[in-house]
């Protein structure tokens, strides 16, 4: 293999990495608050394209954006009160459930609303074919938008997390979330709001990807599995771990390519995610003693 | 019947549990005890084989069992019971004692699913072995009622049913008077002696100093996962070392 | 009936008083059976209601196709409801979603075959389904015309069993004969994990060697696939390909564009007719430009000659739909299209009868439709020729006819 | 408790009786056409309840078996060896009685595997698929274990779609009927096969697979080995201390949910005559999932009820293009109403005796 072909590879593996790793953000936001996958968490990235395209009829591109992420992120709300909020004690095998009933729904009504017909937003910069080239390797600035808003949610979070009283709160519900109650906060209303925050976070990776790879209704489900899979092998719960685990999941399945046919290589990816996984059981960042004191 | 050959388990850079050896010799009763966090939890986990420890031997009935697994540990004949009561849910008292014959039973799956005559007479002699445990214990009006919802000192008694159902030659029992109040402790205190005239050697944690003074043959301290003292409980009483522990330092 | 039901909310709305509502309520519901049962008694003894079942994948992974098909099927029979139906008879199509699952589109065949006694099914609309269905259709004699794309749905000729869309072999042979003429002898050959994409991959192999092209690499991509950059490298890095062949159906085939003209390759590439949707130009954007790829006269239908005999139908086929549904229509529409089109003149021809119908359609002779100029024969029941197919470009986000370099 | 289970099972055999009569004096047989179909995906259903309520392990990967099933089923009784006819390996396999010779509805000549050689070929390779991979992700914990399996599906739909083998995106067509028994006299023969003029037998057949795999199952819930699958899906640890070999039982269970779904599958696909990839994908698994918990995780017979109805209900298109919405509504209803399955709602009215768990500590 030469050096360019390998870094085409490299650049190719990014590419899928940073989209799964941004969907996979949105994971453990939820899991973070709740405990719990919120397997409707691809839908929200439809939903975040479906909006801004719809709306780049009546304004420009980034004013679409941010009212697209503001309406997703009111629907993430409304899931969260509609479904979840009222529930007393659920458990997390009832949420779980309920949270895939919902992803069927929202892509049942978007299937609905807009047809099964692809659509996609312009690329940010330049058009379908412009690239920067390194040498002779090729990328095109979409892919840099989806790092850059990929490395802006991290730090955003870790920051939010570490640095407000709403993010100190929200850690305190993850952990323990009787001693968060007992210590005076609201914990439903932390559930709801991070509810809002990773459907927000989902409407924007589905701004930034759908140039790349477009918007259907049912983009979310496979982009969901995808997500999953990353916030798992990272380790629940960290984003971090998830970024790292999305790239290592895109660039092992771009180097596939060039050993087996195309054809196989969600086969061979995703054989090798299990044998990590039977290696380390908890992620490849995760810890078993943390994982011990979760539900689940 | 059970010998700790200095036994180590780190968790990290914590020393849990020290070099501790000590032996427990057939139908006595040997308790352990010492102050939070001394380590005794993690003892019991470490012979009941919950957790495998990082050095040492552990010799059950003359064979080492450090490393085993739990079902393995008991089907040799060591039961359990657990500090914070682990009895099934949406399963009646019976039931959970049932659960216990396990290891006295053999269908299996393909005998199970086919209700064979073997497993059916096999399920008979279970339950009658159950509910005869469940009579010893005192408890077998409750023999249909959800464990669960049972009072704390009756599941308790489930619990122990449930051990001594593995027909086990030694008991370990974690913290047996634990949110017991003093007439149900002293209700459980007549049943370890009983199961012990049974044959049955056990040793146990617990805080309740006047249960372990009561009925121990013997008592192990343990203070910051090191084995500090092991006599009579008369000894102990009076050994200054635990006074010091327990008493804290007097200046 | 609607307009019963409408009237009693509005009065339900402005009147107090339940009681009085309701009856009349009751006693227009009454009035309403009643006039249905006679209009239903006095039609029963003039014209009759023609079932047809159809089958489509209008959910699912398939939905792009089994959409456009299910919304022109139903425009149609509408339409020739509207205009008095088939010598006085009344279609009535019973569409059923089969969310392109095989399994469904079995269990809603023997449904359809048994239980509403159709006259004959259209769709479905992927290959696996017709293969799974074709037997069936044939035990029970049932005209069954398959709006999926695999040459095996009619070859070997199952005598119940016709298609509406252009054999991939004629579209391979477009494309070779594109290639023969610009000299293209080493190509790569790509397509998506559907069936539309397994069988062109098969009629692509089995052709070149007529046309003296040789496949130096095949790759399937997924159908949901999101980026395909890594594909792209690894067919750049052979040196010897001179272009590119895409057969699929899927959203991916403007991904693979974008692909290869993001890495600078100025391959030419190919697709096939599962391009025929502007949407996919859309989506490809400027990568789209001089994609060359075969397709029915249904895109470029504004160009054709006046006298060309599909021109009128096209030109108001595509009118249309896009009044109706406000979106573009496609190609795959015109498989649906086609079904509807040819069942109208076998039954016009036959009536309300199975195997006269199938007779009927075997006996069709040049009856121009969406794709191409129907000519069936007992060997031939696909009934479109070579000459159904022309090839197209893109140029300024426009499908345009190729005219050669 | 004894005394019931059997009249439950007699109802239900009186029940599957009483609806072929009814539509055979009505002349509406063409429903036994989906409840047949229903039925083998209710021996999924079920397999899977006893996997995911009794031995407390999720599986999104069932459809993985079921397309083992059938797909090692189709392409074994279709795969045609004419050519391989010589081989030493082919001759052997003929002489043991393997195969099977028979004509294609275009009258060419075909040689291939007999079809109860294939059944039996899949069971066990389902059987230790899920043995060898059981082992591993069975000792993962929920959501770790979800992504497993969903794994494993996802491996087995990657790879059902990209062999020619398999057929890739068509799948396999002209599956051949699975004759169980000849036809002896004037009585008809027992086939496996969607003839219409086999209907009736065939649906018997199904309903009774069915209701002897429920029979089974129920069995094992109330046997030594069920009850240990209770206790470990309450307290592991509990469980273990009481000499129950928990990963063991949990591996077992796996295998006979996964047989049961195999079996499923071979039986359906020579029943439909085909299979596709959309019997091996993920969305599958989910509703197999959706359809247990639907039906009341520790309730086996809600399982059945729900399984069977709504998938008869989705096979005859009711609902059209709305099948997944209204899927899913139903779903999320009984999860924020009755959320230990739809038939607790009866447990407002009468307190039902086996209260179910709220199986929220613990793994799953």
């Amino acid at each position: 293999m030469t050096v360019d072909l390998f870094f085409q590879y490299l650049f190719a593996g990014v590419t899928y990495g940073s989209i799964y790793a941004i969907v996979a953000i949105g994971f453990n936001i939820i899991y973070n608050s709740t405990g719990i996958i919120n397997f409707a968490q691809g839908e929200f990235v439809m939903l975040g394209g479906m909006i801004s395209i719809s709306l780049l009829q009546f304004m420009p591109l980034p004013l679409a954006i941010i009212v697209a992420v503001l309406a997703t992120m009111l629907v993430g709300a409304l899931v969260e009160i509609l479904f979840i909020r009222w529930l007393e004690r659920p458990s997390v095998m009832q949420m779980i459930i309920i949270t895939i009933g919902v992803s069927i729904l929202l892509r049942e009504v978007a299937l609905h609303i807009w047809g099964e017909s692809i659509r996609s937003l312009p690329y940010f910069y330049g058009n379908e074919i412009t690239t920067f080239s390194l040498g002779s390797v090729h990328i095109s600035p979409q892919v840099l938008w989806v790092i850059a808003a990929c490395g802006f949610m991290v730090c955003g979070l870790s920051l939010f997390f570490k640095f407000t009283p709403t993010g100190r709160e929200m850690r305190a519900c993850s952990v323990n979330r009787t001693a968060a109650i007992l210590c005076g906060i609201n914990t439903r209303n932390m559930v709801t709001f991070s509810f809002m925050l990773s459907a927000g976070i989902g409407a924007m990776a589905g701004c930034v990807m759908s140039p790349i790879t477009y918007t259907q209704y049912d983009c979310g489900t496979g982009l969901a599995i995808k997500g999953f899979t990353v916030a798992i092998l990272g380790g629940l719960g960290n984003s971090m771990a998830a970024v790292a685990a999305g790239l290592l999941l895109g660039i092992i399945e771009a180097f596939s390519v060039s050993v087996v046919p195309l054809a196989f290589q969600d086969a061979i990816a995703i054989t090798i995610l299990l044998i990590i996984l039977f290696i380390k059981p908890h992620g490849l960042f995760g810890s078993s003693e943390a994982a011990r004191l979760r539900d689940f | 019947m059970l010998e700790l050959q200095a036994v180590h388990k780190k968790f990290g850079g914590l020393h849990a549990v020290n070099d501790v050896s000590f032996s427990v010799n057939e139908g006595t009763i040997k308790s352990v005890i010492g102050p939070n966090g001394a380590g005794k939890t993690t003892l019991f986990n470490l012979i009941a084989g919950n957790l495998p420890p990082t050095d040492g031997t552990i010799l059950f009935q003359g064979k080492a069992i450090q490393g085993r697994k739990p079902h393995q540990v008991a089907a040799r004949g060591m039961a359990r019971t657990f500090q914070n009561i682990k009895l099934f849910h949406g399963m009646t008292a019976l039931e959970c004692v049932m659960v216990g014959c396990h290891t006295q039973s053999k269908a299996g799956f393909i005998s199970g699913m086919l209700n064979t005559p073997f497993a059916r007479k096999e399920e008979k002699a279970i339950r009658q072995r159950s509910m005869e445990l469940l009579q010893l214990l005192e408890i077998e009006e409750f023999a249909e009622v959800e464990a669960t919802s049972l009072a704390f000192g009756q599941q308790r008694a489930v619990e122990l049913a449930r051990a001594l159902a593995l027909n086990p030659r030694l008991l370990l029992l974690d913290e047996p008077a634990a949110g017991l109040n003093i007439y149900e402790t002293a209700e459980i205190s007549r049943l370890i002696c009983k199961i012990r005239e049974m044959g049955v050697t056990v040793l146990l944690v617990e805080h309740d100093m006047s249960l372990v003074m009561e009925i121990s043959d013997e008592v192990v301290v343990l203070c910051f996962g090191e084995k500090i003292a092991e006599d009579t409980p008369e000894n102990i009483q009076q050994n200054p070392e635990v006074i010091r522990i327990y008493l804290g330092e007097d200046e | 009936m609607p307009s019963v039901g409408e009237e009693y909310c509005f009065k339900q709305l402005h009147v107090e008083g339940g009681e009085v509502v309701r009856k009349g309520y009751i006693r227009k519901v009454l009035l309403a059976g009643l006039s249905v049962a006679v209009f239903g008694f006095a039609g029963a003894a003039q014209a009759e209601v023609i079932k047809i079942g159809a089958i489509f994948a209008e959910t699912g992974g398939a939905a792009f196709l089994g959409g456009p098909e299910a919304r022109t099927a139903r425009m149609l029979v509408e339409q020739i409801n509207q205009a008095g139906g088939i010598n006085g008879d009344t279609l009535e199509l019973i569409v059923k979603d089969s969310g392109g699952s095989p399994e469904k589109a079995i269990s809603f065949a023997k449904q359809l075959i048994e239980e509403d006694k159709v006259l004959a099914i259209i769709g479905p609309s992927t290959s696996g389904e017709s293969m799974k269905i074709k037997r069936i259709a044939e035990d029970h004699q049932t005209v069954l015309i398959s709006c999926a794309a695999a040459e095996l749905i009619v070859n070997p000729v199952a005598s119940y069993v016709f298609k509406t869309p252009q054999k991939d072999s004629f579209a391979a042979r477009k494309i070779f004969q594109t290639m023969q003429d610009k000299g293209i002898r080493k190509i790569a050959v790509v397509v998506g994990n559907t069936g539309f994409g397994k069988t062109g991959k098969q009629q692509l192999k089995k052709i070149a060697p007529e046309y003296g092209v040789e496949i130096l690499a095949e790759e399937t991509y997924d159908k949901k696939a999101t980026d395909l950059s890594a594909l792209v490298a690894k067919l750049k890095s052979i040196e010897a390909i001179e272009a590119v062949v895409n057969w699929s159906i899927v959203p991916a085939q403007s991904i693979i564009a974008k692909n290869i003209r993001q890495t600078g390759w100025d391959v030419p590439l190919f697709q096939s007719h599962g391009f025929g949707n502007i949407g996919y130009v859309q989506a490809a954007g400027e990568a789209a430009e001089g994609i060359i790829f075969p397709c029915g006269r249904l895109l470029v239908a504004d160009t054709l000659a006046e006298n060309n005999p599909q021109k009128a139908l096209l030109v108001e086929y595509i009118r249309a739909y896009q009044k109706r549904f406000n979106e573009d229509a496609s190609g795959f529409g015109g498989y649906a299209y086609d079904a509807v089109n040819i069942l109208h003149e076998a039954i016009k021809v036959a009536g309300n009868d199975r195997k006269k119908v199938r007779d009927a359609i075997e006996a069709i002779q040049n009856l121009p439709g969406a794709s191409g100029v129907f000519s069936f024969s007992p060997e031939d029941h696909n009934g479109l020729s070579l000459d159904s197919f022309v090839m197209l470009t893109v140029k300024n986000g426009q499908f345009v006819l190729y005219q050669g370099q | 408790m004894k005394v019931s289970k059997t009249n439950k099972i007699l109802c239900l055999c009186a029940l599957v009786i009483l609806t072929q009569v009814t539509t055979t004096l009505t002349g509406t047989q063409y429903y036994l056409t989906q409840l047949t179909m229903a039925a083998y995906y209710g021996l999924v259903v079920i397999g899977l309840g006893v996997l995911m309520g009794y031995a407390g392990q999720i599986s999104i990967g069932h459809a993985g078996f079921f397309a083992i099933g059938g797909y090692i089923s189709a392409a074994m009784t279709t795969h045609n060896l004419v050519q391989l006819q010589d081989t030493p390996i082919i001759s052997f396999c003929s002489q043991m009685g393997l195969l099977m010779e028979r004509q294609d509805i275009y009258g060419d000549q075909l040689l291939t595997f007999a079809p109860w050689a294939a059944c039996v070929t899949a069971l066990l390779l389902a059987a230790l698929i899920a043995f060898f991979l059981g082992i591993p992700v069975l000792k993962l914990k929920g959501h770790y274990l979800a992504m497993a399996t969903l794994g494993f599906g996802t491996i087995i739909y990657r790879l059902v779609l990209a062999t020619p083998l398999f057929g890739e995106a068509d799948g396999i067509s002209e599956v051949p009927a699975f004759t169980l028994l000849p036809a002896i006299g004037s009585l008809p023969p027992i086939m496996v096969s969607g003839d219409f003029g086999l209907r009736v037998i065939n649906y018997y057949l199904a309903w009774g697979v069915l209701i002897i795999g429920m029979i089974l199952l129920l069995n094992l819930i109330d046997s030594r080995v069920g009850r240990a699958l209770r206790s470990l899906h309450s307290s592991e640890e509990a469980a273990e201390a009481s000499g129950v070999h928990t990963s063991g039982c949990k591996v077992y269970v796996f295998v006979i949910s996964a047989v049961y779904a195999a079996l499923a599958g071979v039986l359906l696909t020579h029943y439909n005559a085909g299979i596709g990839p959309s019997e091996a994908s993920v969305m599958k698994s989910v509703r197999y999932v959706a359809l247990v918990a639907v039906g009341g995780m520790t309730n086996l017979w809600g399982t059945l009820i729900v399984g069977i109805s709504l998938t008869f209900l989705s096979l005859r298109g009711v609902f059209g293009s709305y099948d997944d919405a209204v899927f899913a509504a139903i779903l999320i209803g009984v999860m924020l109403f009755s959320p230990a399955g739809i038939l607790s709602l009866r447990g407002c009215l009468l307190p039902s005796k086996q209260e179910i768990a709220p199986a929220k500590e613990e793994n799953l």
